[in-house]
């Protein structure tokens, strides 16, 4: 396992350096000119040029590709232009925050997708069945930025039930957190909810179909514990597959959630910083994006590990 | 006051013109209550906090209440000594030489003298994008802790209220801070608030200076200057980008101010318990830029089709801003507002006579690229509507919308192939012809005008203001007629306050001295 | 003790309902047993999964009786067919790689049954599960029980589905081509198992192949199913030396023997009818070589050919005597 | 019901041929239509797009006409579903929607599904690459579609080509996983083999043998890539990088109605509807598909 882990990162570093030149040479293709919008409206262009100056931008993009790289090698991520703060400190003050969202979203999507799926494939072909996916089908068709509008306008500003934006940290107060993040978080874990739920469903039915299902009928097992110790073990291996995905469709969902809920997180980072050509946070924020994905990807492997058992003793 | 609805309050700050008398002036009358945090619910947070390096409304918001400078402007947008106990004028106009006041403690407890103020200026030289005020000095000099003089080389009538600049203002930080690189100094200022926490994005607080000299001898707030009193703990800022939700936190009482709203938003506050909308004149100034060194509107006659087909009213109302037609770069009722005679090119609405230039022009269907950008929808929808207007007059336009950055770009570098665009300019309006002087050539790329030119060399070498008036006349006349910018409009800030929120003033910032929370 | 009397099978499928089991009457004294053969498609394991009433319930309709110590199992409540289901009547699958759950240990799994059944503590279970393993000659039963499924081999695993099956004693035992799946010497020994545990415990198997004579060695009583319906009942011996129905003589003729080359195997020509798609007569006649104008025309009766032995041939019927 | 001795059975050891079958095509859309969420997810996305193509005879054809003096009317007679802040006709934006939509929901679906044929095909077939570009493809697929859109849409600038680029470059991945999972077990197959024995080149062997026989996953996941790219360039035009104004997409429509989502709730109501509503459609269609042409596909989306 050690050994696997190991050499799933050893895989991912090269690809993660050729993810960040290439966001590195993206980026610099843009048009527009970060020295501008710091230098103010006000500015005249030797003014402009001298900002350029200081922040090495006069430089040949080679010549900035490679001062960032031997940097990263250091681990220097480089300095925001925009927030005038590092780069690794700028993302490590948003990260719990899109973290935060992340995971209210996922422990409300694993647990209500689970159960829509498992409910849809014991009563398969049942009115119940047709209503729970049809609902999934909505969840994972409608687009949530466009359901978030409405929630805020029904909880938020109708009904005055949860607050409209805004993001209090967990160490501030533990209600207030999860206050700030329930309708964002909700409303993120609606297409992950159907998605999942379908996805149970599926994998469900196929498990009710194994030979092991009928030995375990043949045994005089109830229908309660076929599904839940005989059924659902075996389909949770599916689940465990795909909730890697969930996981990075939750934090690239996010960056949506987080505007309309003016939540500092890394999405909001990230969308600012590309509208702002920040270059440094967005090469950091996108390469620090890839090095969570793939820790994500890890964990999940060992989790399957975990839940299947042939997984492991190979 | 108290009864006072929303409609009628907005016609009451209409009527108030230029010079704002404090709306809820009455509220004075009560006995304030100290303590609280007001939460101010604000569009976008600052990047960074170094006052010579501030252009941007919401990092020149917090400077404000942080830092002060030798001079600022009052109520009125004149300037009045702040730091400054009082300044004198050379005969010859070049030499200035301020008395400090004596006791003014910065936040970490430090008296500022001379030497902070000799270091603020000389690191201004240096870094600030605003520099070019001090380009043309000879010498400082600090004879004592509290005298601080400045000697210029050539005479400058505007020299001062060059110095009351808002925009990358001049405030006096410590001498500590003056070889700090741009934006990286230590944000300690004398202001009546200091620096609390803030989280990038999310929030920033200030919280009260204890420290606080104010200034005696007024008898209470004035713009910038004048008397200050804290009677608040803290202020939260925090940074809310979306309309519809700060608009959603003064429904919910979770905000106590707010600010950018647009004016379809702001309507929907209208009638709100416990919440008051208010528009505040004058903010800001509309304008079309036109691109006069590329084709096609590098043509005279093409530009001046363009400004006779702006129909302003459309204008206006596709902006979704709350705005007043005017004529003239400055506003009404200020030293440089000029009469009917500048009148004649505003908001003409000629398509024949725009068809009759196009045809004097020789335009044959040349390809106008009309920019804006995602980011300000106001910038994006005036931009929609004047296409509109272009097409109908029959000119060819590509509309070409990208974002803010690329679209700032190129409006200051001239790239990019646009021809017609349009952006808001908020202090210059306000601080008179010296602070245009860089807009106006910088963003219609104007080059080899010698009306400009010798209108402008006219109007610093004047003392007298009529002369100076008159020459700014000749500039603002140039610019109309030729077309180098159209003007929209006079564009108001819509805010919405919480009625708990007692002493607000209206000013083209929010202040957050002498206002006080009545819970 | 079992008695299936009249049993008919329909499964749903896109256009209707089509009949995989039709009228198939068998009984099985306590303490015997009985071999079921017939090719693919026959309708063998329907009617096993039949009697613990196994088939998805949605797309299934049954009909007849399948009398259980005087009950029938096709009319009792699900709840009551379940305390029967491990306790009373145990089955084996053909397939032991996909009929043990992959995720939980053999010893789980066979001490389930206990626990259901008898109540026993997780403990008492794991140590009755080490005996059950004992009994089907796994060895170091004790450390095997802590396994998963996929670490044994296909042999060890179908003694796993044994253990599991015999853990509440049953006292009948349906055992579905229990070796098919399985290398020929590893058949041998599960089939030698089977009828020691037998003996061991005393109950009555049901053994379903495709092989005749695997079948007619173990049993006493043999069925001979084609396509749904029952064409020969007779014992063990009979079917096996003298087989009246031309599909039993057909299967004889196909086991192949030691000394025999195995190209020069016998294969009954054509192919089963498709369950929607059956003849109108005979369901064997398109496939037999004495079929007679009238073996297409209707369908023939299950007679007595001999006293304990039917067939479904008027054919045979007339052309031959019973031997003895 | 699974009785799965046929191989083993000695009496089918000389199966005759099978008779002969209706064709394949004529068998896959009987069960097509004979599938129920099949036959109303092509009825939604059949109506969308007829009303697309429509647009210019049911509406007066001029989605950015403005008329400030009628802004903001609820929907009427005249404005079935409303006027924005410019007057403009919602209904009309909502179907000239429709064609900039479906047109960047198809094309990066089809788009997506050529670059991951390339791709799958070549890492199936040159083995020695196949490590190095699945590899790059997992690294890719670790990171959010929308992200990836983002930032390949940021850099190619607010067009509706970038848009349809981006979408596309991030589904490729996908596609290409499936595409080569495919490929490995055809190639695998006796009659590719026969194919290579009998001189056939690669480019013979893949685009005669293998790639048909990628094409019923790849349609599958063209469907799912379809409705997931309608909501993705909703997401974008929301954030502002979408297709520039004045393109009425609709996540343009519902972006620039936002600021009025209490008084004129019907600018941003019936574009949101549009969307989901096609998203809809076009799920239903391909759970349609998957279900027909490709029943072991299930995991995959």
């Amino acid at each position: 396992m050690t050994k696997l882990i190991a050499f799933r990162i050893a895989q991912a570093i090269p690809v993660m350096f050729v993810v960040a030149v290439l966001t590195f040479l993206l980026m610099h293709l843009l048009p527009g000119d970060p020295a501008t919008i710091i230098a103010g409206d006000a500015a005249d262009q030797e003014s402009i040029a001298q900002i350029r100056r200081d922040l090495g931008l006069d430089q040949p993009v080679p010549v900035q590709l490679w001062l960032w790289i031997t940097n990263l090698a250091q681990g220097d991520f480089g300095r925001s232009l925009m927030l005038n703060q590092p780069v690794a400190e700028a993302v490590m003050q948003r990260l719990p925050v899109t973290l935060s969202l992340a995971f209210v979203a996922f422990v409300i999507t694993i647990p209500v997708g689970i159960a829509l799926g498992v409910i849809a494939a014991v009563w398969r072909d049942t009115w119940v069945d047709s209503a729970v996916m049809i609902l999934a089908l909505v969840g994972v068709s409608v687009p949530n930025f466009w359901i978030a509008i409405l929630s805020v306008i029904l909880f938020s500003v109708t009904l005055g039930w949860l607050p409209s934006a805004g993001y209090v940290p967990l160490h501030d107060s533990f209600s207030g957190w999860l206050a700030s993040l329930l309708q964002p978080a909700v409303v993120l874990a609606l297409f992950q909810i159907g998605y999942l739920a379908r996805m149970t469903r599926s994998a469900m039915l196929e498990v009710l179909d194994q030979d092991y299902i009928r030995t375990a009928r043949a045994k005089g097992v109830t229908p309660m514990r076929t599904i839940l110790k005989h059924a659902f073990r075996n389909s949770l291996m599916q689940v465990v597959t795909v909730s890697g995905y969930i996981l990075s469709l939750l934090i690239g969902g996010s960056v949506v959630i987080e505007q309309i809920f003016a939540m500092p997180g890394i999405g909001r980072l990230l969308v600012q910083a590309i509208m702002a050509r920040d270059y440094p946070v967005v090469q950091g924020t996108m390469l620090l994006l890839g090095f969570a994905f793939v820790f994500i990807n890890i964990v999940i492997d060992i989790v399957y590990a975990w839940v299947d058992p042939r997984v492991r003793y190979d | 006051m108290k009864h006072l609805t929303p409609r009628n309050l907005m016609l009451a700050a209409v009527s108030a013109g230029a010079l704002m008398t404090a709306p809820f002036a009455s509220a004075l009358a009560q006995e304030a209550k100290m303590g609280g945090t007001v939460i101010y619910a604000n569009n976008s947070g600052p990047g960074q906090l170094d006052p010579q390096m501030a252009a941007s409304l919401v990092e020149l918001e917090v400077i404000q209440h942080v830092f002060e400078a030798l001079v600022a402007m009052d109520a009125g947008y004149a300037a009045k000594p702040m730091l400054a106990e009082s300044w004198e004028v050379s005969e010859d106009g070049k030499t200035f030489t301020f008395k400090l006041r004596q006791g003014v403690k910065f936040s970490d407890g430090q008296e500022m003298t001379s030497a902070d103020v000799l270091a603020t200026f000389e690191r201004y030289a240096e870094v600030s994008p605003g520099k070019a005020t001090l380009a043309d000095v000879k010498e400082y000099r600090t004879p004592d802790d509290y005298t601080f003089i400045i000697e210029l080389n050539n005479l400058n009538a505007v020299f001062i209220d060059q110095l009351k600049t808002p925009v990358y203002p001049f405030s006096i930080l410590p001498a500590s801070q003056r070889d700090k690189p741009a934006r990286e100094i230590d944000v300690i200022g004398t202001g009546p608030f200091k620096l609390g926490e803030w989280v990038k994005d999310s929030h920033l607080i200030i919280e009260k200076n204890e420290a606080y000299v104010p200034r005696e001898d007024a008898e209470g707030p004035d713009g910038y200057v004048g008397k200050k009193t804290v009677n608040v703990d803290a202020v939260r800022y925090n940074f809310v980008p979306e309309g519809n939700s700060r608009v959603a936190a003064m429904q919910t009482g979770e905000a106590d101010i707010t600010t950018a709203l647009s004016k379809d938003l702001l309507a929907r506050l209208e009638g709100v318990e416990g919440v008051t909308p208010i528009t505040v004149f004058p903010y800001c100034q509309n304008y079309v830029i036109l691109h006069s060194s590329n084709a096609p509107t590098d043509k005279r006659e093409i530009r001046q089709a363009i400004r006779k087909v702006a129909g302003i009213e459309d204008l206006i109302i596709a902006s979704g801003e709350s705005a007043r037609k005017d004529h003239s770069m400055s506003y009404p009722g200020t030293d440089y507002h000029t009469g009917e005679e500048n009148a004649k090119w505003y908001d003409e609405n000629d398509i024949d006579g725009a068809m009759a230039l196009l045809k004097e022009a020789g335009y044959n269907g040349e390809e106008i690229v009309v920019q804006s950008n995602t980011n300000y929808s106001w910038m994006r929808d005036t931009m929609l509507v004047l296409a509109e207007q272009m097409k109908a007059a029959g000119m060819t336009v590509k509309v070409d919308i990208t974002d803010w950055t690329t679209n700032a770009s190129n409006l200051q570098s001239g790239g990019g192939g646009w021809n017609v665009s349009t952006t808001g300019f908020c202090s210059n309006a306000l601080l008179g012809p010296q602070q245009w002087q860089t807009m106006i050539y910088n963003f219609p790329h104007i080059e080899g005008n010698t009306v400009l030119d010798d209108a402008y060399t006219k109007f610093y070498a004047s003392m007298d203001l009529a002369d100076r008036q008159a020459a700014w006349q000749t500039i603002e006349a140039e610019v109309l007629e030729g077309a180098y910018m159209i003007k929209v409009s006079d564009r108001g800030s819509n805010r919405a306050i919480a009625d708990d929120l007692k002493g607000f003033r209206e000013f083209n910032m929010n202040i957050f001295w002498d206002v006080w929370l009545d819970r | 003790m079992l008695d299936v009397q009249n049993l008919s099978v329909d499964f749903r499928v896109d256009s209707g309902w089509i009949r995989s089991v039709s009228d198939v009457s068998f009984a099985l004294p306590a303490n015997s047993t009985l071999g079921i053969v017939g090719e693919s498609g026959s309708g063998k394991s329907v009617t096993a999964l039949s009697i613990l009433r196994l088939h998805a319930a949605r797309t299934t309709r049954m009909s007849g009786k399948i009398m259980f110590d005087g009950n029938d199992l096709l009319a009792m409540p699900e709840r009551r067919l379940r305390d029967l289901r491990g306790r009373d009547i145990a089955m084996i699958f053909q397939d032991p790689m996909h009929s043990l759950n992959p995720v939980l240990t053999i010893g789980d799994q066979i001490g389930e049954t206990l626990r259901i059944h008898q109540g026993l503590s997780a403990t008492e279970a794991r140590n009755r599960a080490v005996e059950l393993l004992d009994m089907v000659r796994i060895p170091d039963a004790k450390s095997r029980v802590t396994e998963f499924p996929h670490r044994l081999s296909g042999g060890m695993r179908q003694r796993v589905m044994i253990a599991m099956a015999i853990a509440c004693r049953p006292r009948l035992l349906i055992a579905d081509e229990p070796t098919t799946a399985l290398d020929v010497t590893v058949q041998a020994q599960i089939l030698e198992l089977l009828r020691e545990l037998r003996q061991e415990i005393g109950m009555s198997v049901i053994l379903i192949s495709h092989d005749l004579g695997l079948v007619a060695e173990f049993s006493e009583r043999v069925i001979v199913m084609y396509a749904g319906e029952l064409v020969e009942d007779a014992p063990a011996r009979t079917v096996f030396d003298t087989p009246q129905h031309p599909y039993s003589e057909g299967l004889l003729r196909a086991i192949p023997s030691p000394d025999e080359d195995v190209s020069r195997l016998y294969a009954i020509p054509g192919r089963i009818p498709d369950p929607g798609n059956r003849p109108p007569g005979c369901n064997f006649a398109p496939r037999c070589a004495l079929a007679e104008p009238a073996c297409h025309a209707a369908p023939p009766p299950l007679e007595a050919f001999a006293p304990g032995h039917f067939i479904r041939c008027p054919v045979r019927m007339k052309t031959t005597e019973p031997a003895e | 019901m699974t009785d799965q001795t046929a191989i083993q059975s000695p009496s089918t050891m000389t199966t005759t041929a099978p008779p002969p079958m209706p064709s394949r095509s004529r068998v896959l859309i009987r069960k097509l239509w004979r599938h129920r969420s099949f036959r109303l997810g092509a009825g939604i996305v059949l109506v969308i797009v007829v009303l697309a193509l429509l647009a210019p005879f049911i509406t007066d054809g001029s989605p950015n006409k403005m008329s400030l003096r009628d802004r903001f009317t609820p929907p009427s007679a005249e404005h079935p579903f409303g006027t924005d802040n410019f007057g403009r006709d919602i209904f009309t934006r909502v179907l000239y929607g429709a064609r900039i939509s479906l047109w960047i929901g198809f094309a990066s679906a089809m788009l997506a599904a050529a670059g991951g044929a390339i791709v799958g095909m070549a890492s199936a077939w040159f083995r020695r690459l196949d490590g190095i570009i699945m590899r790059i493809m997992d690294a890719l697929l670790a990171f959010p579609a929308i992200l990836l859109a983002i930032g390949i849409n940021a850099a190619l600038g607010p067009q509706v080509t970038s848009v349809i680029i981006a979408l596309a470059s991030a589904y490729v991945p996908r596609m290409a996983r499936i595409v080569r999972a495919a490929a490995l077990v055809i190639r695998e197959l006796d009659y590719v083999d026969a194919a290579r024995v009998s001189g056939a080149g690669a480019t013979r062997i893949i685009f005669r043998h293998i790639l048909p026989n990628c094409m019923a996953p790849l349609l599958v996941s063209v469907t799912f890539v379809f409705a997931y790219a309608i909501l993705a360039e909703a997401a974008l035009s929301f954030l502002g990088i979408g297709p520039p104004p004045p393109h009425p997409s609709w996540g343009n429509i519902i972006a620039e109605g936002r600021d009025y989502s209490v008084e004129a709730w019907w600018i941003m109501l019936f574009p949101g509807l549009a969307i989901s509503l096609a998203a809809l459609g076009t799920n239903l269609l391909g759970d349609g598909l998957r279900d027909v042409l490709d029943p072991r596909l299930k995991m995959e989306q």
